[in-house]
């Protein structure tokens, strides 16, 4: 599984982008941003507030029940601020 | 019907007269740019560091930009959003739409405006001589985002 | 804050880069140009003839500017109308509106428009191949004036 | 009292300006158009149709009742149709 970090969560967990395997019991992104929060206190850091961060699935919003599979891309980032 | 993010600069003058070029019976052209402002609450910003996504960035513009088509009798839209360090008063953002009639060019450009605010993966950085912040998103702009659906 | 009725063309962008070198902050811009429509109902258009109240209409765009930065927070607004004969695809008019953030810009810019509609004394006339028409004020055109002071 | 006709109002009257001196009758620019309208077909059919035109005195929009004296000038117009 490839995971994508953009702005404060990238700055927060220290890198852009890693290729995760996740135990099988990993089934939604809210599971992998748990199992990702037992890594690490910067992964703690990062995403404790899932209210303050977006995720997207293949370049798609959506949201944090979202069924991930192994071969997904998860980005997580903070609300977007463009325009 | 074009969607380009770069960091170069863009001429505003010249993508319209482009696009004023290929169309059948243009009649209004709504044109809004965005620039980095030189002064927030915090202060005197020294530059604006734009991260974004890339590949999902052009696809999230290009659904907004189908979304007006969809929604106004448009003859051309154009959207550029620059990314990179930008220094104030430099340009960030470019949208303009052509239609026969006024209301439906004002009623695009600014659901573009407002549907990019919150659809388009891309995060400001506030560069300031005594340290940086993140800019944070606006309950109002996801407000606005949301009435277009009304 | 500037209004000019002129016969000859404009550039928008040199004016537009004129105004934001004058700006504090400026964060917003909007525009709208009108051009003339070279396809009407009656068929392929000539060229328009924009007659006007020379001394009245300078006054009535300036009351409309006037009205629009009381009601909205503008770092600088800018009509240009022009006049005599004009043809396809050329332009008419100018809006440009400067704020710090999009919302004052767009609002004010179709403000503008709107007032400038009902409240500027032009009045076009249509050149065909077989005759001339006066072009009608149209109904949906005092409405959307008149919602402005609702 | 100077007089301005614009776009259709010009055309069918055949002028674009005149000086007049209406009678003492003639108070308000309703009047005048009464007045006018004596004075030819071609006012007739300019201005018959009041709901048509628009009135603007001393170059300010105005009503057909509004109070004219003889230093005045009166512009009669259809309604606009620029920008």
């Amino acid at each position: 599984m490839n995971l994508l970090y953009f702005a404060w969560v990238r700055e927060r967990i220290g890198k852009d982008q890693e290729r995760v395997s996740p135990p099988d019991a990993v089934k939604t992104i809210s599971d992998l941003g748990d199992w990702l929060c037992t890594r690490g206190e910067n992964y703690v850091h990062a995403l404790e507030d899932r209210k303050k961060i977006r995720v997207a699935l293949n370049q798609v919003f959506v949201s944090w029940d979202q069924e991930v599979f192994k071969d997904d891309e998860v980005a997580f980032f903070p609300p977007v601020t463009g325009g | 019907m074009t969607v380009k993010v770069q960091q170069k600069d863009f001429e505003a003058s010249k993508e319209v007269a482009a696009m004023v070029d290929g169309c059948r019976n243009p009649g209004a052209i709504v044109t809004f740019t965005g620039l980095v402002r030189g002064h927030e609450e915090r202060g005197k910003l020294e530059a604006l560091e734009l991260e974004h996504f890339p590949g999902m960035t052009e696809k999230q513009l290009e659904k907004v930009e189908g979304e007006a088509r969809k929604r106004w009798d448009l003859q051309d839209c154009l959207i550029i959003h620059r990314h990179g360090p930008l220094k104030p008063k430099e340009q960030i953002v470019l949208v303009a739409c052509i239609s026969a009639h006024r209301s439906d060019a004002f009623e695009a450009a600014s659901f573009l405006m407002d549907w990019l605010k919150t659809e388009a993966p891309f995060w400001k950085k506030e560069i300031y001589s005594d340290g940086t912040s993140w800019v944070e998103a606006k309950d109002a702009d996801q407000e606005k985002a949301r009435e277009w659906n009304k």
